[in-house]
């Protein structure tokens, strides 16, 4: 295998799927042409892909929470509760952590053991357990379009069980479920593997059957500047259009300050379509989505409601296609059902009631739009120029050089040089640029930034000012002041 | 060499969650204790193993996907048949699936064998407090 | 009596006081030189004026709840359990409705039922029965700065006793606590009634207590145009500084457009200091004060969270003073205390959030800003014009002729002929003006506003889409769409 | 004169409300109905009067601020007392102080003689189609 941005031959791409298919019982239960037929059956109003289309024609932010449980009939439950009582628009199946890990022995006795204790005892869904005929059963048993969600770094068993069964959206990427998702799987693997995925959306594509792909956008979650997120995902966009994915959704995490955050998704935004444009992919669609707070949250419930609130704030304003959800449980574990409806209905709440305004075009909303484009421009080109005119090569290489580097990330593959802090105004910045590409204008613009909340704070900017960041929203403030 | 006292400290099981481990890592570190940081995605093993090699005082086991009921089960017996059976255990982060009744959380898992069990949202400060009254 | 705009003379309002305090036994309680003395020992972390000054020297928003039960001990309690487990800044004593008619025997008969009940058979806290000993009780136990919130047209007795008791903030108005309250009090009495809280606090604050009284911005709480009620607040304003009252805190309730929301706290600041300047009153503070959402919410709590969520973004980006905060019960009656501090700790959370957070200055934000100035300066300068350059009878001919009015207003002292209704952003606007003495561009500037909306939604604006306004929070829009 | 059916509208007691007065009386105008609005304010006597004096079918009360309880307490025997017992008497609103179980609160006001009690939130086609019912 030599890892190159290129469209995998068919033959290629048999070679490994007959190796993937084998490596858990239930992929024996894969039959490609009968997963086309079955696809062609889904209805518009559970399309996901189509869903996306239509949202992005109207202008409207939709809704999707995240939510799996062990067992089939518990996760069908779960999820039809989600979609009435909590109004959900967009329906996901959030995959359990063994599963995640490719660890399927693991993920059966977390079944077995669910049954016993009569409740879930894994975090998620365990679809390629499940299997094809069981995953089905979700996908006919829920009024819903459902989406796989999951931080898999290998999710090629995965993507085969899901699409067959009839799933129309598919989350990840070989750069955000491998830097945030794991210790020490190499970016030449798992670029691979997801090349994998997307040359599968790819076929379903060429034989009709659009399939919606999303990369990983928070990665971290935690204080991570836009131009760093925006340029994986533009990365991880250009590699699944180049196996023939034609409907992506590209993502970003709440940073918290509200200009901030509306900029980060209109660039992000103009940033894929004006990449994608650069290097010829262009009958596709392109979509954005919103995380809200991915953050600490504040262990008190009607605290929470607040922070939810202002993600679906930022989200309704910023014309994302659709936001993901939190709930009140969030600083408490994994939410029940209730919890979760309820963080949902808040949400629709804020967007139906900003749907109608339309936040001003002002020169700081303008400068924080281009900021963010100049950072991620520095860092795609350069990406590009490292790998000789490919993504995927220079990626590896980028990453190896810090010219990719994500903050917080358990991956030994990310070089954890640069250290981001907020400025006085809560925006997300770097007090320290590590090895990003970044030109001395922009570099002065970060340090002004960080000068200024550290001269307002009366104390140097350090470890200290990032740690008391990362804690503030969960105690009630944006920026962790001493 | 140094004769800092020794603290091992990692993320149990197949979690990944990198965040909290950093902090520790640094407030630890900070505090003057020497911390060997196995990161995220550790097998029970390996917290032994590290335990053994470096003759550390503790082993700090972190847990935040909810699967800690099923990941942390064992980890004191399995100390004990190391031959390391009074080493001090402390875990925490969001230990179970669902918000529950921390009482219960903390029980269950006190019974399991770990010395201290800390709530979601717990900040460094009593770890580190907790570390110095146990280590006297 | 003869109303007119000019300070009473000392034995003028002694004159009347001997009769006030006569209406009910507890005034015989009342004795203005041991109140002041008493005022005295109120320290600055309980003195509301002097928290608000401290506040808008700080560029702060103060949480305060609306709050208050039937007996002593129940109503310290709940005042104590919203100051520590809702957070609040300031602490309110809501008056029962009997209190607010006058009706002591009614409000007597409701102390004792509650006291049979074992719960508040009241809707608030009667502070004229339980009279100046009573009231203490609360000040004295309670660990906070207390004000008067009532909606009461002869609010004398009550001011009397409250103010000896030691209460350093009083809400009212002889327009706002008339127009939304009555239904056939005369706006003479009533402004003359208030001349008479007016001066009994400048008399305070000639004797060095300062105590701070506030307009009731909101008026009807619903679909109220901003310029509506800055001229009403701006007109209280002045017939209390002439009495002599040095702080004065003008308020404002949500209409839930962002800037437009943003431009009325600026617009109401700028126009007091204006008109305050104008006429030469000088050594006086002005505050703002920001009303949460005042119409119907919605019953689900989830959704009711986000509308408080958003009354308190708005609020903070405001830069009011204070901001009044509702509950997540707010749809289904009286909330419970925790419910209460549930709003609070909700809000308290938004605006620490967006505290280090700047509303960019826009030209949308400016033209708002102005309309609602230029307005106001119409309905203003009409109303001095009417009473021969007095503002107390140009107010009562103003309500005559429909210069003021006041939507959905229960008195039958206010035309009611104006109609407002949402243009196709969500904010207020009138699609029609009645008698508003508005020139021709102002006019035709609300016409536009709708017809754009009427356009959009392809039919006629009528009454049909004021009444879909006024359901459209409760139902999850702020829009009411057809 | 019109033969329109008449019905008598008005918020009880102490109470202030004005908002959706305006807009029943709208919306039962807009029905066909006479509208005998008495506004905000209204004690007890003024609805059985203007029910005699406009010999109304019904009488249709408010109450928003949480003293329901003790306002509407009485209405039937007066309405009794002045002969009209048999005229119908419907009430919605906010009729205690506190969130409570609206079936308790119903059942309460029904004990009272109401023949409608409406939740917090009832919108008046609910209003319009009980009345239509009721005066067949």
């Amino acid at each position: 295998m030599e890892l190159k941005n290129k469209k995998w031959s068919l033959d290629e791409f048999n070679a490994i799927r007959a190796e993937v298919l084998k490596t858990w019982p239930t992929g024996e239960g894969v039959n490609f042409e009968e997963g086309v037929k079955y696809q062609e059956t889904i209805p518009a109003k559970r399309h996901f892909a189509k869903l996306l289309v239509k949202a992005k024609k109207n202008g409207e932010t939709l809704t999707q929470p995240r939510a799996g449980v062990a067992l089939i009939d518990e996760h069908i439950n779960l999820l039809n509760f989600l979609r009435t009582e909590g109004e959900a628009d967009l329906l996901p199946s959030t995959i359990d952590s063994y599963t995640r890990q490719n660890q399927y022995k693991e993920a059966q006795n977390g079944i077995e053991e669910s049954l016993k204790a009569g409740r879930s005892l894994l975090n998620g869904f365990p679809a390629v357990n499940h299997g094809v005929e069981g995953v089905r059963r979700v996908v006919e048993s829920v009024d819903g379009a459902l989406q796989v969600r999951h931080g898999t770094p290998d999710a090629r068993l995965l993507a085969e069980i899901t699409m067959a069964a009839g799933y129309t959206s598919y989350e990840g990427g070989g750069i955000s479920y491998n830097i945030p998702y794991a210790k020490s799987v190499s970016l030449e693997k798992t670029i691979f593997d997801w090349q994998y995925c997307d040359r599968l959306t790819g076929l379903y594509a060429e034989h009709g059957i659009e399939i919606n792909r999303e990369p990983f956008g928070p990665l971290t979650g935690t204080l991570v500047p836009p131009s760093i997120s925006h340029a994986v995902a533009v990365i991880e966009g250009i590699l699944a259009a180049e196996q023939g994915v034609k409907n992506i959704t590209l993502g970003y995490g709440q940073c918290g300050n509200l200009v901030q955050d509306i900029a980060a998704i209109r660039a992000l935004e103009e940033l894929g379509e004006e990449y994608m444009a650069k290097h010829g992919y262009q009958d596709m669609v392109l979509t954005t989505v919103f995380h809200q707070w991915m953050g600490g949250f504040p262990q008190d419930e009607a605290k929470a409601f607040s922070v939810i609130s202002w993600g679906a704030a930022a989200a309704a304003f910023s014309k994302a296609t659709k936001v993901i959800v939190k709930t009140p449980h969030e600083a408490l574990g994994i939410p029940t059902k209730e919890a979760n409806a309820m963080g949902l209905r808040t949400t629709k709440q804020m967007i139906n009631m900003l749907k109608d305004q339309v936040f001003p075009q002002t020169k700081e909303l303008e400068l924080e739009i281009n900021m963010i484009k100049a950072e991620a421009r520095c860092i795609l080109d350069k990406v590009f120029e490292l790998g000789n005119g490919d993504y995927a090569v220079g990626t590896v290489r980028a990453f190896e050089a810090g010219v990719l580097d994500v903050p917080f990330a358990p991956s030994k593959f990310s070089l954890n040089k640069i250290l981001p802090a907020r400025d006085n105004y809560g925006a997300v910045r770097l007090f320290d640029v590590g090895n990003l590409p970044f030109t001395p204008d922009i570099v002065a613009f970060h340090q002004d930034k960080i000068a200024e909340r550290a001269k307002a704070e009366g104390r140097a900017a350090s470890f200290q000012m990032v740690i008391d960041d990362i804690y503030a929203i969960s105690k009630g403030r944006l920026v962790g002041r001493p | 060499m140094t004769n800092k006292e020794k603290v091992i400290l990692g993320v149990i099981g197949a979690d990944c969650h990198a965040v909290g481990n950093k902090i520790l890592n640094h407030a630890l570190t900070a505090a003057g204790y020497e911390v060997i940081n196995l990161g995220v995605l550790v097998p029970q093993e390996e917290f032994v193993n590290a335990a053994i090699e470096t003759d550390a005082k503790a082993i700090l086991v972190a847990s935040l996907y909810g699967h800690g009921e099923i990941d942390c089960r064992g980890l004191r017996d399995r100390c004990r048949e190391a031959g390391i059976e009074d080493i001090l255990l402390y875990v925490g982060g969001n230990l179970v699936v669902g918000k529950s009744d921390f009482t219960e959380v903390e029980k269950k898992f006190l019974a399991m064998g770990y010395d201290k069990v800390y709530a979601p949202g717990t900040l460094p400060e009593q770890v580190l407090a907790d570390l110095k009254e146990d280590l006297k």
